[in-house]
């Protein structure tokens, strides 16, 4: 989703901004202290209550083995938040690494770590981060680990291109001019300028990557079956969904709303850099 | 996301057509090259016999069966030894064989291609028709903002959760479409609008952006001054510039198809290369998984290629 | 009248951008609106056309006779392109790049000559473009704007717009993005258009090019007209204190007093010598040699792509000469390496054409400044607030990021980062070709003020001849990457030799 | 690329074509389709004499026949062999061969071909993965001797019971001499002109992971004396669709897309409708269970394992999560395996927390800690539980239940699911507690695999003389009520031992179409195409 980086800058409205910080902010409450929000347990299973429909007592139904959706989904908070964030920034991070390497380089250097970068770049991320799992086997930290390097060559393409942009601006030129040391230059001003879109695009990417996770998940290539992660709890609904279509429908619900709160915040930090 | 070279970088690239075309022909040999190298010595490092994962669980089958096929199928080599045959076959033609279905790699995309290719085709002229269509009949302050938040939760939504939703309400709800996948056109639609959807709501989303941007143009300004007026305006200058911007997404579109097939193949129980992917990938069907990173290697070179040539016939001051 | 406006506001939003301006334009007749940037000329211009992005309010609006105060979007297409059509800045951009010269003209007739063959239109198309005199009308016609040369494309522009024979002619800045050479050429194009009978209405921020083919000028500021009469009296006799301004700030050259020029007095401080740099198969600068004296200022006057950036990165010692040299103080400079040439980069300072593209957009004022301070001393605010005042700045500034400055202030500042490094040489690389009119003269006279205090020694850099002729001491004119003419100011401008230097005079 | 392009175009079309004419099936025209799950199939799994797989013998069947038939009363009757003897030391079983069988490529049917297929089951290059074993190959089978044209033999080293009900099944079913001599190694990948065998049907068309069409046999009048039919069959084209998904599958069936559909799990019987039969038949052999190692860790102690037997509720997940479809088993050992079941232990070991408890407090698990899981000398209770990928919805969610359950009586129950290549390294060395699965085995000495010490299959590391001699002597006689008593032995050791927890009976469910008549079912409850026909009302 790190394509949105392109498009011009249309400031969602304010209001809109301030739902969706209150949201991740509940998020993040749910991720780190979910008993807040439920009393229930979400490995509980009671047998009794199998595939309830939606109530008070089970807000969003439960599933076949009786366990509560609800409280699966608040606890899954925590898988989705931290592949989320953690895989934006391991990319975030390593990208910025390499495209500041690559576009600080000597010329010959800069068109070999571009070509590679390239290359990588003909891989779809779902696909890339498929073989990286094919690779280091399923669970919670593959999937982090798949995402984050499916994600780079895009952070390290873009960190490359704002190297280069930066490097050949004006400011750059003018601190040269001025007698700046060029290691003064590059933390002072490359590392920051590159660093400003980079920050937008691991925003907008959390969201790219909580979807990601959800899929891997789904396709049962990330954490174990009774792990409360949202695109677990999806694939548990997808044979359900004549009689018990709430267990798939909420947890979605929560990844749409999710992705489409860090869309929202990153848009709106964009707006403002 | 993937995007094609940008004009402003081409622009500075001299030499005429024909020199153009060349170097990038050379960018697809390197590119396909680079992936088949990366993917082989990736794959290498996958933990677990091959050979285990081959025969499956409660397989009785002694030690030295198991050593015999790990001769055969070359397994024992030293490493270059593997990588050059590999290589050597692959300029042939030559994707091998598949460990598990036992038969060629390229036989086995071919035979399961046309699925993916009819889904993902669908798909396509879907995506083209709601985006040309928002694009062109959105207008407006209320339909504009209507429209940008419909893009943004199509573009949030995960694909396969989609799916579900679709068969949950049209198939069990509505019995509009069969819950069944693989037979007619009638099947085809639900899976192909699942995989359109997200692309529809970004390429929705840059169409209108580039039509709004191509419109604050000065030559916009000239063209009404002419006295041209909105549907004029779009037809003879914005929707050129809007689709330029419509082409650099086209990476990022096939990307999405590809890693979209996967999941959306799966959700809806179709055949086709997403599920072969899967498949190859659990199995660790080396020969399968590298063969599909080949392909998709090859897709995207020879998509990029296009969409360069696109960009120059759209532009003619990437000509000269 | 062609057009006759009484009490003509625009608002867009709550701002009234255009408050209550009157004023006709007969055939035959051209009327030039003057004023800076933002003084509401070009709102003006677009409510004639119905182009207006906020609210139109007149109590006359009458346009080729008809009244346009009750029109409807259908009613104006009527009227654009086939009563009174509209010239912009900039061909490369007001043309569609993407389509052929020939279908941008075509599109006028087309659009106002339903049923046209396509012979038919085709020779209208050809018939528009002799009329603006394109040369080769049939070849032009095929090819597109980026293929023509400015002046032909600005033609193909005139072309286009008067295709479906327009009665008036709106020019907005028709003029601006071209070299004075050329300008010349297009306002004589303006001024016969004229005589064969068009209501021109000209936009223009530059009293120059208006002198040349107005018959009245309207000046213009926040909205309202503050002046209006015939061109000839209100230039030789501004009634109202911005026109006086306005004028005043139009550069005049040195006098002869206050030019330096051979005499001895200063120590020569920079000396290029056979300067040539290539980029490619492009010669950007060929063969250019001259030297710079203590407290003294070096004009470079050229058009685009002479090649005068170039020589001041060759100067700065951000590119390094292919062939020649340049000498600091009488020491190597050019042939040295980066970190050798550190220590001493405080001594020759650059000055860009966009300020605000120099400094790092994150940094606020006192950083930017205090950065170049800690290169020399150690910061204190003191010295940063020292040297804001000496531009012209206060502590109010310091605080700000540069996207919260005027292009004025941005450049103070740029000129306020130089000085902390105490340079003896500042390259200015077209200082103020962005800057209004009024603005332009204050720079230039700060310029002007510190090199009298400071004793610095100036290369100045600029495309217009004015602004060079208002500060230099010696001028070096270029022309395609080489030397056509150097000499003391005034026997340059007096006396110019080279054929190239008489016409940018010319053109003035 | 312009080829594949024009290739999505012909598929468009043709889809497109399908689309408008699909429904309803032709029905005159005798074309039966049938849906199975048959993922694995393409993986090199079409060959019966190499994959242990249950889809393989499914769709074997249609083209390879057997020396004999078992008939649902569990006796075996005449099918390409006449007659047979078994010799008196149990060793030696003779065939009487019929000599009117042709293979469907002009290849004769005789002693040769029998033994050209039993060697090719038994030999190394084949890594026949469960029909060698059924043969006996390794333990009992010795060779296959021809004794004239249309006499053959088949000798063993020790008695082999098992053996008449293996040669019953597809798995020892007949391919075409000549295809094992030219093209052994293209079986498992399968194919027209590879899968040839004497069957009443001929596959003449294989699209992996998509379908397989065959055609009625024209010549065939050799089926088994137990079928209802004679001579060809009545279908002209059996198309067998793969369907990975149940939903999908279901679907297929209840809109008329296909006849018949197999595999149909509990959620989506409901789906199916009037004009519709399911058809349930729980499979024999070994229930769905959980095998507890009894060497490794918490489980060595035989009261923590009858702890873990009666700490959760069986009845109510299997009742709950399988929507009454499947019943709850009692033993290791399916109701329906012929001549072997022991009823005597049905609601002998009810769910009973409080007796689990209390086990555990005498086996001295009696400390809790923080989480409330029980602990002794530190260390926590705790079973780690591995099974491999792909786990069916259903069985994850019984296992939920099972967790949840256990950890009420402070028992933690830790889940891995692995894929096959990670799970069979675990599974070699036996380093896990719990391992699960189910084995449908029609006779009841799958269990020797099971419990027999170095067994392939002995999850639970038994290895006890009293019970290899039990299983011993069950494969060692013909004697049906013999090998009755000696089961229900082993039954009840387990029964006391708990080494393996028996959960639910799974059952085939295979729905079909009111319309599709004379379908015959094999012990396993699966369809058998021969005498069936579509009625055209």
């Amino acid at each position: 989703m790190t394509v949105l980086i392109g498009l011009r800058t249309r400031k969602p409205p304010k209001v809109g901004v301030v739902v969706a910080g209150v949201f991740l902010a509940v998020l993040f409450a749910a991720a780190l202290v979910p008993s807040l929000f439920t009393s229930l347990d979400p490995l509980d299973a009671e047998i009794s209550q199998a595939l309830a429909a939606p109530s008070a007592a089970h807000p969003f139904g439960t599933d076949q083995s009786g366990r509560d959706v609800f409280a699966r989904v608040v606890y899954g908070a925590r898988y989705s938040l931290l592949v989320g964030f953690g895989a934006s920034a391991i990319a975030l991070i390593v990208g910025l690494i390499v495209g500041l390497v690559s576009g600080l380089s000597p010329k010959p250097v800069d068109t070999v770590l571009g070509k590679i970068i390239v290359v990588l770049m003909a891989f779809p991320e779902f696909l890339l981060a498929l073989l990286v799992i094919a690779i280091i086997g399923p669970g919670e930290t593959s999937l982090v680990i798949a995402i984050s390097l499916a994600a780079i060559p895009a952070y390290a393409r873009v960190a490359r291109s704002q190297t280069l942009v930066v490097k050949g601006s004006s400011y750059v030129r003018s601190a040269t001019a001025l007698g700046v040391p060029r290691l003064a230059t590059i933390v002072r001003h490359v590392i920051p300028n590159t660093l400003g879109p980079l920050l937008v695009m691991a925003t907008i990417g959390v969201g790219t990557a909580i979807v990601s996770a959800a899929g891997l998940s789904f396709l049962g290539l990330g954490p174990a079956a009774p792990t409360p992660e949202w695109g677990v709890i999806l694939s548990e609904g997808r044979n359900l969904l004549d009689r018990a279509p709430w267990v798939a429908a909420f947890p979605g619900l929560v990844i749409t709303a999710t992705v489409i709160a860090t869309s929202v915040v990153g848009r709106a930090l964009r707006g403002r850099s | 996301m993937k995007t094609s070279e940008r004009p402003a970088e081409l622009v500075k690239k001299r030499g005429g057509l024909g020199l153009r075309l060349l170097g990038h022909l050379g960018g697809v040999l390197l590119v396909v090259w680079g992936a088949a190298t990366a993917g082989f010595f990736a794959l290498k490092l996958v933990p677990g016999d091959p050979v285990e994962v081959m025969l499956g669980v409660q397989a009785q089958v002694s030690e030295s069966v198991k050593a015999g096929i790990r001769e055969d199928w070359g397994l024992n080599d030293p490493l270059p030894v593997q990588y050059f045959e590999y290589l050597g076959r692959l300029v042939r033609g030559d994707l091998g064989t598949s460990y598990q279905l036992r038969e060629p790699v390229v036989s086995v995309i071919t035979a399961q291609l046309p699925a993916t290719l009819a889904l993902t085709g669908l798909a396509i002229v879907f995506a083209l028709a709601i985006a040309l269509t928002t694009a062109l009949f959105v207008r407006g302050e209320w339909m504009t903002r209507l429209a940008s938040s419909v893009e943004l939760v199509l573009v949030s939504s995960p694909s396969f959760w989609i799916g579900l939703l679709f068969i949950s309400f049209f198939a069990y709800r509505l019995h509009w479409f069969p819950v069944t996948s693989t037979d007619g056109l009638a099947a085809l639609i639900l899976p192909a609008l699942t995989l359109a959807l997200p692309i529809a709501g970004i390429l929705s989303q840059v169409l209108r952006d580039g039509l709004t941007r191509a419109a604050d143009q000065p030559f916009a300004l000239t063209a009404r001054a002419r006295g041209l007026g909105y549907r004029g305006l779009v037809a003879r200058h914005t929707l050129r510039h809007a689709a330029a911007d419509g082409l650099t997404l086209s990476g990022y579109i096939l990307g999405t198809l590809i890693g979209g097939a996967v999941l959306v193949e799966t959700v809806f129980g179709r055949p086709g290369i997403g599920r072969v992917t899967l498949r190859a990938v659990i199995d660790r069907d080396l020969p399968v998984v590298l063969g599909i990173i080949v392909i998709v290697a090859i897709a995207f070179a020879i998509i990029n290629l296009l969409v360069d040539l696109a960009y120059v016939l759209l532009d003619p001051r990437l000509r000269s | 009248m062609s057009i006759r406006v009484k009490n003509l506001s625009v608002r867009i939003g709550s701002a009234i951008v255009v408050d209550g301006v009157s004023f006709d334009v007969a055939p035959g007749e051209c009327l030039a609106i003057v004023g800076e940037s933002g003084s509401g000329k070009t709102m003006t211009a677009n409510a004639l056309l119905g182009l207006s992005p906020g609210r139109v309010t007149a109590d006359e609006l009458l346009i080729d006779g008809r009244d346009a105060r009750s029109y409807r979007e259908r009613d104006w297409r009527a009227v654009r392109g086939r009563t009174a059509a509209l010239v912009s800045q900039d061909a490369l951009v007001a043309l569609d790049p993407l389509r052929r010269v020939g279908a941008e003209v075509a599109e006028t007739v087309e659009v106002h000559g339903r049923g046209m063959s396509r012979a038919e239109v085709g020779r209208r198309v050809i018939q528009s473009l002799e009329q603006v005199a394109v040369p080769d009308a049939e070849v032009r016609a095929r090819q597109y704007p980026h293929e023509l040369s400015g002046g032909l494309r600005q033609r193909a522009l005139i072309a286009s717009a008067l295709a479906a024979g327009p009665s008036i002619l709106i020019a907005d800045e028709p003029t601006t993005a071209l070299d004075v050479t050329v300008q010349a050429q297009i306002l004589a194009l303006f001024a016969h258009l004229k005589r064969r009978g068009l209501a021109v209405l000209l936009i223009s921020h530059d009293l120059a090019v208006v002198g040349r083919i107005a018959d009245r000028v309207a000046v213009m500021k926040d909205g309202a007209f503050v002046e209006t009469g015939p061109t000839a009296a209100v230039l030789a006799n501004p009634q109202h204190e911005y026109t006086q301004a306005l004028l005043a700030a139009v550069p005049v050259p040195k006098t002869a007093a206050q030019q330096s020029s051979g005499q001895p007095g200063g120590d020569v401080v920079l000396v290029a010598t056979g300067l040539s740099k290539t980029y490619g198969a492009r010669a950007a600068v060929t063969d250019v040699s001259f030297e710079v004296r203590h407290g003294q200022t070096m004009g470079i006057v050229g058009e685009s792509g002479s090649g005068k950036s170039t020589v001041a990165r060759l100067l700065l010692g951000l590119e390094r000469p292919d062939a020649g040299t340049v000498l600091l103080g009488g020491s190597e400079w050019s042939s040295l390496t980066e970190s050798e040439r550190r220590p001493q980069r405080g001594r020759i300072q650059l000055i860009e054409q966009d300020p605000f593209g120099a400094f790092d957009p994150r940094w606020s004022v006192a950083r930017i400044v205090g950065e170049a301070v800690a290169l020399t001393e150690p910061v204190t605010r003191d010295r940063v607030l020292e040297l804001l005042a000496q531009v012209g700045l206060d502590e109010s500034h310091a605080s700000r990021r540069p996207s919260q400055l005027s292009g004025g202030q941005r450049q103070r500042v740029a000129i306020a980062r130089a000085l902390a490094r105490r340079p003896e040489i500042l390259v200015c690389d077209e200082p103020v070709s962005a800057l209004d009119l009024s603005i332009q003269a204050q720079v230039l006279s700060l310029l002007g003020a510190l090199q009298r205090d400071l004793g610095l020694a100036l290369v100045f850099i600029s495309h217009d001849l004015g602004v060079i002729a208002a500060l230099s001491d010696d001028i070096l004119v270029m022309k395609d990457g080489a030397v056509v003419e150097h000499g003391a100011a005034d026997a340059v401008l007096r006396d110019p030799q080279h054929a190239f230097t008489r016409e940018l005079l010319a053109a003035r | 690329m312009s080829r594949s392009l024009r290739l999505t175009v012909a598929f468009v079309a043709a889809t497109a074509l399908l689309a408008g004419c699909a429904t309803p099936v032709a029905e005159a025209e005798q074309n039966i389709t049938f849906a199975i799950e048959g993922g694995n199939l393409s993986a090199g799994h079409m060959d019966p004499h190499s994959s242990q797989l249950d889809v393989s013998a499914l769709i074997g069947r249609n083209v390879l026949d057997s020396l004999v038939a078992q008939d649902l009363d569990g006796s075996f009757k005449p099918w390409l062999a006449k007659s047979w003897e078994i010799s008196d030391d149990q060793l030696h079983y003779t065939f009487q061969l019929r000599d009117d069988v042709t293979f469907t490529d002009g290849e004769k049917f005789n002693a040769e071909a029998v033994k050209a297929n039993f060697d090719h089951i038994t030999a190394e290059e084949t890594a026949s993965a469960h029909a060698a074993a059924m043969l006996g190959a390794g333990s009992a089978y010795v060779d296959t001797t021809v004794d004239d044209e249309y006499t053959v033999s088949v000798n063993f080293s020790t008695p082999y019971a098992p053996f008449l009900q293996a040669a019953s099944t597809s798995l020892l079913g007949f391919y075409s001499p000549k295809v094992l001599e030219t093209s052994a190694d293209k079986l498992k990948t399968g194919g027209p002109d590879v899968t040839v065998g004497t069957g009443p049907f001929v596959l003449t068309e294989y699209t992996p992971d998509q379908q397989l069409v065959y055609t009625a046999n024209p010549d065939y009048n050799w089926g088994p004396e137990n079928a209802e039919h004679t001579g060809p069959s009545d279908i002209e084209n059996l198309t067998v669709r793969i369907l990975p998904e149940t939903s999908v599958r279901t679907g297929a069936l209840t809109s008329g897309e296909v006849n018949v559909a197999t595999n149909l799990t509990p959620s989506t019987v409901s789906q199916v409708g009037d004009g519709f039969t399911v058809k349930s038949a729980e499979y024999p052999g070994i229930p769905y269970s959980l095998h507890l190692n009894e060497t490794n860790g918490v489980f060595a102690d035989p009261k923590v394992r009858q702890a873990f037997s009666l700490g959760f509720d069986i009845d109510s997940a299997v009742d709950s999560i399988f929507f009454g479809q499947f019943k709850r088993a009692w033993s290791v050992l399916g109701p329906t395996t012929p001549n072997s079941y022991d009823p005597s232990l049905e609601g002998t070991w009810e769910f009973d927390a409080e007796k689990a408890n209390t086990l555990l407090d005498e086996a001295g698990w009696t400390e809790r800690d923080s989480e409330g899981y029980r602990t002794k000398d530190g260390e926590r209770l705790s079973a780690r539980w591995i099974a491999y990928t792909p786990i069916p919805d259903d069985r994850a969610a019984l296992a939920d239940v099972i967790q949840s359950d256990l950890k009420k009586i402070g028992f933690e129950i830790k889940r891995e699911a692995l894929e096959p290549a990670a799970y069979n390294e675990q599974y070699g060395p036996r380093t896990y507690d719990i391992t699960d699965w189910s084995f449908a085995n029609v006779d009841a000495d799958g269990l020797r695999s099971h419990f027999h010490t170095g067994g392939f299959q002995n999850a639970s590391t038994v290895s006890d003389p009293k019970l290899d001699a039990l299983l011993d002597d069950a494969v060692a006689t013909s004697d049906e009520a013999e090998r009755t008593t000696l089961y229900k032995e082993v039954q009840q050791y387990n029964a006391a031992e708990n080494l393996m927890v028996p959960i639910y009976v799974p059952s085939l469910l295979t729905g079909y179409s009111d319309s599709v008549k004379g379908l015959q079912w094999d012990l396993y409850g699966r369809p058998l195409f021969y005498g069936a026909s579509i009625s055209v009302d």
